[in-house]
């Protein structure tokens, strides 16, 4: 792993945010508000370059200090992680900016919620480092940070429903880091290292990798909210702040699946089998379909896009299934591996605009009239034909209508099914579009229907309008460098490649 | 050009006469010149084209008999036209009947010079469709329910005959009329083929059960229109069968039979019932039927073989043009004995009286000649049971008179007017009168062949002075008239009704309606309850809708989702997922 | 082959960029907005008149982008595409005419034309495309952009059915989805006339193409209002005239119909589709939904409501021509898809007139319109003559291609199903007609029109005169060069050759 | 039995006991301790690793491992109890109910 060629950018992002998070510490309101902003630019732009930086020098690497792996931290981009933090730099500032604009307009009644712009940043840094780490240790810190300043945002409103919520959601991601540690203990005390790229030469299959991956799984899934543990999200998530639901739903949960995905395929590889892969698709599959089900039944705004958050992590997790091979099939034969790492990134990247673009369009919504109960929105097209609009493309993306990139996450998904000849996802695929269609197009329904007296929409700041709508523009134009996207992970070790089973026995798995 | 010009002028003079500011004269001549390319065609032969960018490539050319009725065609059109122009002229919707009358012109021009199918079939529509226009044209309830059994039977009509023309196109495989016969001839199906176009075209003859309609049609429209219907309209059918029958070529002997048969029924009962009528309108409708089934008889011996088709369809044709232009008088005539006034109605009488013995078949008119014709070739035919179709003849030439006489009673009841003016259109009437079916034996029009084989070369003038011939005509006719003459003179025989007809006119429609309204009714009963059933039974979107929008459908998820909140169940979950997930990992 | 022209991208362009331009303008201007509406549709029209000439010429226009991967995005000229992209394009230049009337001083119609020149783009994007993937895309963006259309009113009603409009086609193209996919994954990305490619797989994977065919099938028969697929047409009857028009006529159930041609004709090929049975499900079902539609609206007193269903009997023809091998009821089909939309635009611009004007929306209320309307509603009974089958109109050549191919074919059932038809149509078209000119008008004709006034506005009665007079003439020069009929006997010969 | 073993054993008892509490118990505070005990029973299970075969002196990476976690585990402890507190004043809930 040292060999690889060393670069500062690794450090700078993880460590900009921070220090920007506690420049801001020191400034009034305003000031900090300022120096959040800021802060996000500088760290997008950071995110930007050292993603240039990969593209150009392929994966780079930075030993804090000086100090090796294993006491140091080893800190490493390549091309995934770029991606996820490409991912995350520019949702971050569309929210940033959306963020700047909405605690402005809502100085007068919260006195703009200074806090936000630091804890946001210390998310960030978390997230970066989230997607930086090489080392399992490390990935139970940056977890904790994230956790700890998403649960932080979540609270940030200080309303009681948004306090429970957040102690719900702290009380289960404490839990799920536990279980992860817990994991991690037993990997550690097998192996004697915690590097990622160790472990998966060093570690044998055995009781207390089975152990350990379990705990370890279970861990992630509780923090990333896969069913059946979806139990703290739709809280946590509706009854954040706008921009706070937005983060948390497009950015935050995705730590998680990219640590999950990152151990699945390049640790454990040695202890799964094929039936086990099947479990977490069916959890993703049940997601999918319960989620859709639930949004549809959802009678709030917010409610209806945290369920449909449930959902479409479901999708998520249904890649695993394609990732895991039958026994006798070769990395090199399965010629699904790519449509299905496709799937999974972009129904990350799209979900990241799409939700977030929704999330955004729900707080101008409630901003407008005050609350987010939908037969409110009568109308909506006529008082509000930008958010309208934003609302319509980010469904679209969910629904995994052509050209979004949700269209291209369920094509490639829908593809990698066939391919595998696991053709029974495809069904859940389809219902889990259809459901979702059934609670946009309650959406837009809405919109069109003719107004009702009572309700009145309050002027919106049209620049927040205009940031969600670009956010849903985002998730189509995302098709677009699809090919370069591809062609650039394709340079990581990881991406397209499958797990091949070798521990015996389990009728279903492999023998 | 000028085949077009047929077609064309028709059209636009329907549409221009239409537009023309009520009260203007000159409607009527805008129609004569409107016949004027059609009058062309009929007397002089110009050579067939073809249009390829007409419908599915049409083309157009004539044959004899088909000249035979253009002629008689545009006769009948000019004079109804200029007829039309004045009698019409203080008419509400005058406007609207000059454009039906010219579109239904068009019509009828087009399918007799059009050689391929899909012209003649589309001009037949026009025909048929146009001249619904001018059988509601008086809009009053008679007229309006003869317009629905009309449309009805034209609708009925046009299936049978496309269903016919599908097959006997495939058969053919051309898209040409004259392919068909000798196609049908060959074809294992002719027969059947045949049959749908007979029953097809039979709708507009008014064959033999079809006819029903024609009796309440043709008297609803004005007297122009019906002259033009009954004169002319009514022989496009006889057009279309003679394009798909195989005269001369097959031996279709039960389908001769029954071709013949069902004429020989129209001509005797058709009279029959026309005697019950009142309104000398419908009785001459009912003479339609009845000379329509004299020609379907010599059609119905051509199937039969043995006579070549260049001889019977032209013997056809003339006799046709013979009963056209008679029946046209009088249809038109109806109109004239309320308004003919003075020294006129000496003239008007002696006219009406020529149509009536032309078509009778009186001696020295062409109706005697034609017939002659028809007594030629049913004396040829060898068709089984042919010794008593003279008979049968007789006896229609019988009833006829007895029922043209009739009609010439009922007119003589209406009263004249005071003043001693002939209407304007008198005249139109006048030339018609000199128009009519001495033409028949004119050589502009009667082919050589036929000719020649009629009088065996000793020429036209060597048939009329057989007084065995003429007397063999006149017997019939004079005790036909004579019959009429005795029962109107003493009152013990005069059985004839005088206010209402003995039997409805359209005779058995009455009991087709009474017993369709009937099963109308039950009908609609049944299709309502279907279409309720189709609309209770709801789309698949409906079933969803109901379980989505129900209040229980969403306490039943709120619940199951607040149960999977639940902390301990959380714990349950997470327990068995680790335990399925262990299981699995074994 | 490979040569990329842009031509194909300029087409769509043509509309897509004055309706992305109309919804970013504001709702009073009213002027910039009507001049990109026409500019747009005069533009699209002559682009395809000169890709035609060039494609007359020998000239292939292709465009192909690469999406992502094996995801190819690929516009081509082929003849049937032409065909299709200039019905809609010179039928969008009609209806946006006609809709500049009818919607004036109406509400939102910087949303309306906007959202109809997307239409337009994703309706002549579905003629174009070059293969199955491109033509889902535009299915797709069909479905979303004539939503705003539907419910443009914003009643109730009209939401109610903008909700059921996009569950049957949401709920298609979702199922099209999957076929697409899995066609593409057993297939590879076929282009349109590729047919050799499924012809060397039937074999091989028999079952698996058969359930794909389905999959496509069902989708596409959604908007080709295939029963029991078809509930969601009469109920988008709410929206307003000029959208019944273009795309309840046309863009929208033209669009699955054309899928149909384009599944049977140049995805899977007539000689897999009719060796494996295909077609036989497919005519059964056409002509159920013949009659069935035909059933439906003898009950209908809306005017539009019996119209529509009228759609629904009448596009079953097409499908009915092309699951009834042979060249004859191909080329019913294919010149079925224009004359039924020229037929059906008219009869909908003649409802919208009569409403728009005298504001009667049933049936029953039309008694001597004809008297009042004689233009609009000599129009419609021009249509209506064709929709029965009446000659010379349009109607007419399609039912006659199709009854003698299928006579030719050996199927006489459908000559049966077509005459049933012909007489069921007669049923219902016949008393509307018959009750605009042969019924005394309620009110004196002359208290209502004045000499020297239109019968309605010019630009509500231009496009029905100029539609319905071409109806007429594509039945009467339908044998002339460049008519309707003889591109599609060209199309439906060049398809039969191959095989 | 090795001393690691009891270690071992023990720090996994106490993680299912920490996990058992935080999903059965629904006082917030009871919860907060639950997830304590499970960190326990990591950071214990930690300690235990420390000593393995391969070494002859205690691991010390495990250590300075435990030491963080700690320094985690409280942070998020305090986070947790704070919030609870804040829930406690303006509603006066002290547990989770279930139809929350």
């Amino acid at each position: 792993m040292t060999h690889l060629p060393t670069s500062s950018f690794p450090a700078l992002l993880v460590g900009l945010p921070i220090l920007l998070a506690t420049l801001s510490l020191f400034f009034g309101s305003k000031g900090r508000a300022v120096v959040g902003l800021a802060g996000s630019l500088l760290t997008t732009a950071l995110s930007l370059i050292a993603i240039a930086e990969v593209t150009r020098r392929g994966t780079v690497i930075h030993i804090l200090g000086g100090w090796d792996p294993p006491l140091g931290i080893l800190l490493r981009i390549d091309p995934l992680a770029a991606v996820f933090i490409g991912m995350l730099a520019l949702v971050g500032v569309f929210i940033s900016l959306y963020a700047w604009w909405y605690f402005r307009v809502r100085e007068a009644d919260t006195g703009g919620l200074p806090q936000f712009w630091p804890l946001w940043l210390f998310l960030w840094a978390g997230m970066n480092g989230l997607f930086l780490s090489n080392d399992l240790f490390n990935l139970f810190v940056t977890l904790e940070v994230v956790g700890i300043s998403a649960v932080a945002l979540a609270v940030l409103s200080g309303k009681t429903t948004a306090l429970t919520a957040g102690l719900r959601y702290l009380l289960a991601a404490i839990t799920g880091s536990m279980a992860y540690l817990f994991g991690v203990a037993l990997i550690y005390g097998s192996t004697g290292t915690l590097d990622i790229s160790l472990l998966g030469q060093v570690l044998e299959p055995g009781a207390t990798t089975t152990f350990a991956l379990l705990v370890i799984t279970l861990g992630l899934m509780i923090k990333m909210a896969g069913f059946p543990f979806h139990f703290w999200l739709p809280p946590a998530h509706s009854a954040a702040l706008a921009p706070v639901s937005a983060l948390l739903s497009a950015l935050v949960v995705k730590g998680a699946f990219y640590i999950l995905l990152r151990l699945w395929m390049e640790v454990f590889g040695v202890s799964l089998t094929y039936a086990a892969g099947q479990l977490i698709g069916v959890a993703g599959a049940v997601a999918v379909i319960w989620g859709s089900w639930q949004a549809f039944m959802q009678t709030s705004l917010k409610l209806i896009v945290a369920h449909s958050s449930v959902a479409q992590l479901g999708y998520l997790l249904m890649v695993f299934p394609l990732l895991i091979l039958a026994p006798g099939v070769t990395t090199d034969s399965a010629d699904w591996l790519s449509p299905a790492w496709t799937a999974g990134i972009y129904q990350v990247i799209s979900h990241a605009f799409a939700k977030a673009s929704f999330f955004l369009s729900a707080g101008i919504i409630i901003m407008a009239l005050g609350h987010d109960r939908i037969e409110s929105l009568r109308n909506l097209v006529g008082n509000m034909r930008i958010t309208a609009m934003a609302i319509g493309l980010a469904g679209v993306s969910l629904i995994g209508l052509p050209p979004s990139g949700g269209f291209m996450a369920k094509w490639m998904l829908l593809k990698g099914i066939f391919l595998s000849g696991q053709w029974w996802w495809a069904p859940v695929v389809l219902t889990g579009s259809l459901l979702t269609a059934g609670y946009v197009f309650m959406l837009l329904r809405l919109a069109f229907a003719p107004a009702r007296e009572m309700d009145t929409f309050r002027p919106v700041p049209k620049s927040l309008e205009v940031v969600a709508l670009l956010l849903a523009i985002g998730s189509f134009l995302i098709v677009f460098p699809a090919d370069f996207l591809i062609q650039f992970l394709e340079s990581s070790a990881v991406f397209g490649s499958g797990i091949e089973p070798i521990m015996e026995g389990g009728e279903y798995g492999n023998n | 050009m000028i085949w077009f010009l047929t077609i064309a002028l028709p059209l636009l003079a329907a549409v221009f006469a239409a537009w023309l500011p009520a009260g203007r004269r000159g409607s009527g001549l805008i129609f004569v010149v409107a016949t004027l390319p059609a009058l062309w065609l009929g007397l002089v032969e110009v050579s067939g084209v073809t249009a390829q960018w007409f419908l599915l490539e049409s083309h157009f050319f004539l044959d004899t008999p088909r000249r035979i009725i253009l002629l008689l065609t545009g006769i009948l059109w000019a004079t109804a036209g200029l007829f039309a122009g004045s009698y019409l002229k203080d008419d509400a919707r005058r406007g609207e009947f000059f454009f039906y009358f010219g579109a239904a012109m068009a019509g009828n021009f087009g399918l007799l010079i059009s050689a391929d199918v899909a012209s003649f079939y589309t001009f037949f529509a026009l025909m048929t469709f146009a001249s619904y226009g001018l059988v509601v044209h008086s809009r009053t309830p008679s007229a309006r329910l003869a317009g629905k059994i009309y449309l009805v039977m034209a609708i009925i009509g046009e299936l049978f005959l496309i269903t016919s023309l599908y097959l006997a196109v495939q058969s053919a495989g051309s898209m040409l009329l004259a392919d068909i016969p000798p196609a049908l001839a060959d074809d294992p199906n002719g027969q059947f083929i045949f049959l749908l176009g007979l029953i097809g075209f039979g709708v507009k003859v008014g064959a033999i059960p079809l006819y029903f309609w024609l009796p309440l049609a043709h008297p609803a429209a004005p007297a122009p229109a019906s002259a033009v219907l009954s004169g002319t309209m009514i022989k496009a059918g006889l057009v279309g069968w003679m394009h798909l029958a195989p005269v001369g070529l097959v031996e279709w002997t039960s389908m001769s039979i029954i071709v013949v048969s069902l004429g020989f029924t129209a001509a005797l009962g058709a009279a029959i019932f026309g005697l019950t009528q009142v309104d000398p309108k419908t009785n001459l409708a009912y003479s339609s039927i009845s000379q329509m089934g004299v020609m379907t008889v010599l059609l119905g011996i051509g199937l039969y073989g043995g006579i070549p088709a260049g001889l019977l369809l032209p013997a056809i044709a003339l006799y046709a043009f013979n009963h056209g232009t008679a029946k046209a008088l009088l249809f038109m005539g109806t109109a004239l004995p309320a308004k003919v006034g003075g020294y006129w109605r000496i003239l008007m009488w002696a006219g009406l009286g020529i149509g009536v013995l032309a078509i009778a078949g009186g001696p020295l008119t062409g109706g005697l000649w034609t017939k002659y014709l028809l007594k030629t070739f049913l004396g040829e035919t060898s068709l089984p049971g042919a010794q008593t179709f003279l008979l049968l003849l007789t006896l229609s030439a019988v009833s006829t008179t007895l029922l043209l006489s009739r009609f010439l009673h009922l007119l003589s009841r209406i009263k004249a007017p005071s003043n001693r003016m002939a209407p304007t259109y008198f005249l139109p009437w006048i030339l018609l009168l000199f128009a009519g079916g001495w033409w028949t034996m004119s050589p502009a029009i009667l082919p050589t062949e036929l000719l020649n084989h009629i009088t065996k070369e000793k020429g036209i003038m060597a048939f009329f002075w057989n007084l065995f011939t003429n007397w063999n005509a006149f017997w019939p006719i004079t005790l036909g008239a004579l019959v009429m003459a005795l029962t109107l003179k003493f009152a013990f025989l005069n059985r004839w009704p005088t206010n209402k007809p003995l039997l409805p006119p359209g005779d058995f429609i009455h009991i087709i309606l009474l017993v369709g309204n009937q099963f109308a009714k039950l009908l609609q009963k049944g299709f309502a309850l279907l279409e309720s059933g189709m609309k209770s039974l709801q789309g698949p979107e409906k079933i969803f809708y109901r379980i989505s929008d129900d209040e229980r459908t969403s306490q039943m998820s709120a619940s199951a989702e607040s149960l999977l909140r639940r902390w301990d169940f959380v714990g349950i979950c997470f327990f068995i997922f680790f335990l399925s997930m262990f299981y699995f990992l074994r | 082959m490979e040569t990329t022209s842009i031509l194909p991208l300029l087409i769509l362009v043509s509309s897509l960029i004055p309706g992305i331009l109309i919804l970013l303008l504001k709702e009073e201007q009213v002027g910039l907005r009507t001049f990109l509406n026409l500019f747009g549709a005069v533009a699209k029209v002559s682009l395809i008149a000169w890709v035609f000439a060039g494609y007359l010429r020998g000239e292939e226009y292709t465009f192909f982008f690469s999406l992502a991967l094996d995801l190819t995005f690929s516009l081509r000229v082929d003849q049937l595409g032409l065909f299709f992209a200039a019905l809609s394009a010179v039928l969008w230049l009609v209806t946006t005419l006609y809709a500049i009337g009818y919607l004036e001083g109406g509400m939102h119609r910087r949303r309306f034309f906007a959202f109809f020149s997307l239409c337009v783009t994703a309706s002549t994007g579905i003629a174009l495309s070059g293969n199955v993937l491109t033509f889902f895309i535009f299915y797709e963006f069909l479905t979303l952009s004539t939503y705003p259309l539907v419910v443009h009113r914003g009643t109730d009603k009209a939401v109610e059915a903008g909700r059921t409009y996009l569950w049957y086609t949401i709920g298609g193209g979702t199922i099209l989805f999957l076929g697409v996919v899995g066609l593409f994954v057993l297939a590879g990305p076929i282009y349109f006339g590729q047919t050799e490619i499924i012809a060397s797989l039937i074999s091989d994977y028999p079952t698996q193409l058969t359930i794909l065919f389905f999959l496509l099938l069902t989708g596409l028969a959604v908007k080709a209002a295939i029963f029991p697929l078809h509930g969601w047409l009469p109920v988008s009857m709410v929206a307003p005239a000029p959208v019944s028009a273009l795309l309840h006529a046309v863009a929208v159930v033209k669009a699955g119909a054309f899928g149909i041609v384009r599944l049977v004709y140049d995805v899977y090929g007539v000689g897999v589709a009719e060796k494996m049975n295909y077609l036989n499900v497919l005519a059964a079902f056409a002509a159920f939904t013949i009659i069935y539609g035909s059933v439906r609206a003898l009950f209908q007193d809306d005017f539009k409501k019996r119209l529509a269903f009228s759609t629904v009997s009448q596009l079953s023809y097409i499908a009915l021509g092309v699951a009834i091998p042979g060249v004859l009821t191909s080329t019913g089909a294919i010149v079925h898809l224009v004359h039924q939309g020229i037929m059906k635009i008219t009869m909908f611009f003649a409802a919208g007139n009569v409403a728009e004007t005298y504001g009667y929306k049933n049936i029953s209320q039309l008694n001597g319109i004809g008297r009042r309307m004689p233009l609009t509603m000599g129009a419609f009974t021009i249509a209506a003559f064709g929709m029965i089958g009446l000659p010379p109109v349009a109607g007419f050549i399609s039912k006659w291609y199709l009854g003698l191919g299928a006579v030719e074919a050996g199927s006489y059932w459908v000559v049966l199903v077509l005459l049933a038809s012909s007489a069921l149509n007669a049923a219902y078209f016949l008393p509307i007609v018959y009750r605009a000119w042969f019924y005394e008008p309620e009110y004196e004709v002359s208290r209502l029109r004045q000499s020297g006034r239109l019968e309605a506005q010019a630009l509500l009665l231009i496009p029905v005169v100029v539609t319905g007079l071409l109806s007429l003439a594509a039945g009467v020069f339908a044998a002339s060069a460049g008519s309707p009929l003889s591109i599609a006997r060209e199309i439906a010969e060049k398809l039969y050759m191959l095989l | 039995m090795e001393t690691y073993q009891i270690y071992s054993l023990t720090s996994a008892v106490l993680f299912v006991i920490g996990i058992g509490g935080v999903f059965i118990t629904r006082h917030f505070i009871k919860k907060i301790i639950a997830t304590m005990i499970m960190g326990g029973g990591v950071f214990l299970s930690f300690v235990s690793f420390a000593e393995r075969d391969a070494l002859t002196f205690a691991d010390p990476v495990p250590h300075a491992l435990v030491i963080t976690g700690i320094v985690v585990a409280v942070a998020s402890a305090a986070f947790a109890l704070a919030l609870a507190r804040r829930i406690y004043q303006q509603t006066g809930d002290i547990s989770f109910s279930n139809d929350k």
